[in-house]
């Protein structure tokens, strides 16, 4: 039974702790600024008109300016509903293809800054970070109830049984 | 070798007697079966490509839950007339045993998909007598007596082995479920051998693992 | 006796030191997928879980192996912990699989060949513990029982060979935004999946040892039960057995 | 202990343990049986003699001990134990819908019975099946399926025979086949175990006498110096209380 409050202690400990860190999480994402989301106004090409960077017009109405490198990855899907994922790296051509249909569709896109540089592009749909909070909660809660619930179980059983043979060796002895 | 495969044949040909003259596994899985699927023909509204897709689904599926009954009754004839310790008395090694069992119940297996693979066809409409299915029939019916048989001689000595045998034996032909399904559909929609070369593969690999396998675990079974 | 429940206090608090650690990195640490949002933090619970279902079923099989070997009562109760604690987790996976792929795909359950492959397992081991409920105890339920983990074991391969033919052949089953899946497993999300896999491992051991020492128990009892029938026969019988021995003429003719 | 010593044993069975769940039916058995000897097992209701033959049969697996049929190890070479002994237990152990005819054949193959046919005439004439073989063994009368039970044990001409309580039930010219039988097979030299309740039969038809009690031989003693009262004086064993 000691052990079982012992096992609960941390269970409570680590139930409380992704609350606090959700909170935490929501506050850091707006300050932080890694996160812009925006409009694509102007596409930036080199001479062999490869795709280098691009303007972001923010809801703020700022202008923010951010360039493609090889390990930059997108997620975008198009008017046709096709959803594109890779690495600026790995196609080029399609990265500008799906920059210029997101800029001339006004759809907006959610940019992961590092550095001056775009680690990734992606619908802002899918930037919306805090999307689903309730089924990681599920998850999580589903998680942590299944062990609880069978650690209970066996840990009674556990107890129980040893009485029992308590009982039974002092019949015995 | 040829001893052997004397002494797996005396075993399975006293199974087909004692079935000719009783007609309990081979009838009953034929009337479940046909049962199955006739349902499925009420349950479901048969437009032609309906048919097509759920067809080889229900056929399987009726074979696999018919075949249940009859492995239930294989080792359930043994026990009646404690044969069994009668078998276990004999000098023949336990793997032989096995085999003449299994031989025995695919017998079984065949001859009930003689009758349940025409009136199928007949009542959904879809055309399931080519060599390709026939092929394949025969693989799913060697890898469910393989298994089958294995699990009969384990659960009959269950108080509920009615119960206990379908809970073994069907998801662990899971497999072989699927590649018979798969296979079937590809043939009924007008693909050949090589359009389901994989899940003959499957079939066989199922088949060829069971059939070792089973075989060494079956001494297991029988001791006491 | 009285150093066995320090080492399982140890194990316990290494358990949960672990566990706090994976929770910082699930959900302080590690940054959030791009793609997914914070769903995608399911990963590190959904794949860690499946993990220790696939070693219950190793342990399994390796104890079924062993017991039909040295038919030795301890390999035959480790079979029974990785059962046991194998069908929790494999359950585990299916819900936190289930839940993610809601959202992610927009279906409860997709063809998706190690969820297929999980569920086919989970029947099987629960018919496993069925059939041990069903038998009474003895030599032959540890036999008959090991041969069930070790069929089980076997088919494992061909289910999960066959459910990824079956994916491939029917891939439909996924829809909505998120639907591919293949965000990268490097840098702090590997790292965070690796120390959840550790720290669920080692939950995973920590349970399966309490539930193997329920089972040591259990047998315990029933030995005693044995030894206390015994003895009050041997009380009934005690001036009948000292006769026998004197009218037993030595070994006969 | 070489193994032309161990020969001459018909059966050697050293410390014996089986146990059923919670119950323990033999503890540490030990007991042999030279060739050409007729042994009679008593013992009370329950006390495990059929336990006992069914581990001397290869069909139950005893927890502890080893056993050995003429020289050969049950654990190792049980498949050659299997052509030197012949079992009647309780039940005839014969497939019901075959005829008398069809189980002997099938049982006779399986031992690979040489001249096949003809023996099964001399066991047919021997037992008096002669006008029961077409019938199925199903619809025969209990005295018919026992003489049919000791044809099929007796195909395979084993060293050993092992009866369980065979004369049960028995009309009396079926009785009379079975001790015929028994006496022809002892006359031949070989050897036969066998349990009865009928304590004076037992004595009179055997060479030696056990008593089976608390899962152990509580007597071993020629028949000829045995009563019937020493029997049953160990027949308060456990199983009573």
């Amino acid at each position: 039974m000691r052990n079982f409050f012992v096992l609960a202690f941390v269970a409570l400990t680590a139930l409380a702790l992704p609350s606090v860190a959700m909170a935490q999480s929501a506050a850091t994402s707006a300050a932080s600024d890694g996160n812009t989301s925006g409009v694509i106004t102007v596409i930036q090409v080199d001479s062999e008109t490869n795709l280098v960077g691009f303007v972001l017009s923010t809801q703020n109405g700022e202008l923010v300016e951010v360039s493609v490198n090889d390990s930059t990855s997108f997620g975008l899907e198009n008017a046709a509903g096709d959803r594109w994922v890779s690495d600026f790296g790995e196609d080029p051509t399609e990265a500008l293809l799906r920059i210029t249909d997101q800029r001339e569709r006004f759809a907006p896109v959610t940019v992961t800054v590092a550095d001056g540089v775009a680690s990734a592009v992606v619908d802002r749909e899918q930037g919306d970070l805090e999307r689903n909070l309730g089924f990681l909660f599920a998850i999580y809660i589903v998680t942590w109830a299944g062990f609880f619930a069978y650690i209970f179980i066996v840990s009674r059983r556990q107890s129980d049984l040893a009485r029992e043979i308590k009982a039974l060796t002092s019949q015995v002895g | 070798m040829g001893a052997s495969l004397a002494t797996v044949w005396t075993l399975a040909r006293k199974d087909l007697l004692l079935e000719l003259r009783s007609k309990d596994i081979v009838l009953a899985i034929v009337v479940f079966a046909l049962l199955v699927i006739a349902i499925f023909t009420f349950a479901i509204e048969l437009t032609p490509s309906r048919a097509r897709d759920v067809g080889p689904g229900v056929l399987w599926a009726a074979v696999a839950f018919a075949g249940v009954l009859g492995l239930n009754r294989s080792f359930a004839v043994e026990a009646e007339g404690d044969t069994l310790d009668g078998l276990m008395l004999t000098p023949v090694s336990r793997e032989l045993i096995f085999f003449g069992k299994v031989l025995g119940n695919f017998i079984f297996i065949t001859i009930a998909q003689v009758v349940i693979f025409p009136v199928f066809e007949a009542l959904f409409n879809i055309s399931v007598l080519q060599v390709e299915t026939i092929v394949i029939a025969l693989l799913a019916s060697l890898g469910f007596a393989a298994v089958g048989t294995a699990f009969a001689a384990v659960s009959v000595r269950v108080r509920s082995r009615e119960i206990m045998l379908p809970l073994l034996f069907l998801p662990t032909s899971v497999p072989l479920i699927m590649a018979a399904v798969e296979s079937t559909s590809a043939v009924v929609d007008g693909g050949s051998w090589g359009d389901f070369s994989e899940w003959l593969q499957l079939a066989i690999a199922f088949d060829v693992i069971f059939m070792i396998a089973s075989a060494v675990l079956f001494q297991f079974v029988l001791e006491e | 006796m009285a150093a066995l429940p320090k080492i399982r206090l140890i194990w316990l608090g290494f358990t949960a030191a672990l566990m706090a650690l994976t929770l910082w990195m699930v959900f302080l640490w590690v940054p959030t997928e791009i793609n997914q949002g914070n769903i995608q933090r399911a990963l590190y619970f959904h794949v860690p879980v499946a993990w220790t279902a696939m070693v219950a079923i190793v342990l399994i099989a390796v104890a079924s192996v062993a017991y039909l070997k040295t038919r030795d009562e301890k390999w035959d109760r480790l079979a029974v912990a990785g059962a046991e604690t194998g069908v929790i987790f494999a359950a585990l996976m299916l819900i936190t699989g289930m839940v993610w792929a809601k959202p992610v795909w927009g279906v409860w359950w997709t063809g998706e060949a190690k969820l297929t492959t999980t569920l086919i397992l989970f029947f099987i081991y629960v018919a496993y513990l069925m059939f041990r409920a069903y038998f009474p105890p003895g030599e032959q339920r540890r036999r008959l029982a090991a041969i069930i983990g070790l069929i089980g074991a076997i088919d494992t391969p061909i289910i999960y060979y066959g459910a990824q033919l079956w994916e491939r052949a029917h891939p439909s089953a996924v829809v909505g935004p998120y639907s591919n899946n293949d965000s990268s497993v490097d840098g702090p999300v590997g790292l965070t999946l690796l120390v959840a896999t550790i720290a669920f491992s080692v939950l995973f051991v920590y349970v399966a040892s309490e539930r193997y020492r329920l089972r040591k128990q259990e047998d315990e009892v029933m030995a005693l039960r044995r030894a206390i029938s015994l003895q009050a026969l041997r009380v009934a019988t005690t001036s009948d057995s000292t006769e026998s021995i004197s009218s037993a003429p030595a070994g006969g003719a | 202990m070489g193994t032309k010593n161990s020969v001459a044993l018909a059966v050697q069975a050293t410390g014996l343990e089986k146990s059923f769940g919670n119950a323990a039916v033999l503890r540490g058995l030990d007991m042999t049986v030279r060739d050409g000897e007729a042994v009679v097992i008593f013992g009370a209701n329950g006390v495990g003699k059929s336990t006992l033959l069914r581990v001397l049969t290869t069909l139950t697996r005893p927890d502890y001990g080893s056993i050995s049929i003429y020289g050969r190890d049950l654990s190792k070479q049980a498949e050659y134990a299997r052509l030197s002994l012949g079992a009647v237990l309780h039940s005839p152990m014969l497939y019901g819908d075959m005829t008398i005819r069809e189980n002997l054949n099938f049982f006779g193959k399986m031992f690979r019975v040489r001249d096949l046919p003809g023996r099964i005439e001399e066991m047919t004439d021997r037992l008096g099946l002669g006008p029961r073989m077409e019938q199925r063994t199903r619809e025969l009368s209990h005295g018919y399926q026992k003489r049919a039970a000791l044809a099929r044990a007796m195909l395979h001409r084993p060293r050993i025979l092992f009866l369980d309580e065979a004369e049960t039930g028995l009309d009396e010219p079926a009785r009379k086949v079975l001790d015929g039988v028994i006496s022809e097979h002892r006359a031949a030299g070989h050897a036969v175990v066998m349990t009865t309740h009928s304590i004076e039969r037992g004595i009179a038809e055997s060479d030696r006498v056990f008593v089976l009690a608390g899962g152990r031989i509580a007597l071993d003693a020629p028949s000829s110096h045995v009563t019937p009262n020493d029997v049953t004086g160990l027949y308060s064993d456990p199983s009573d209380a």
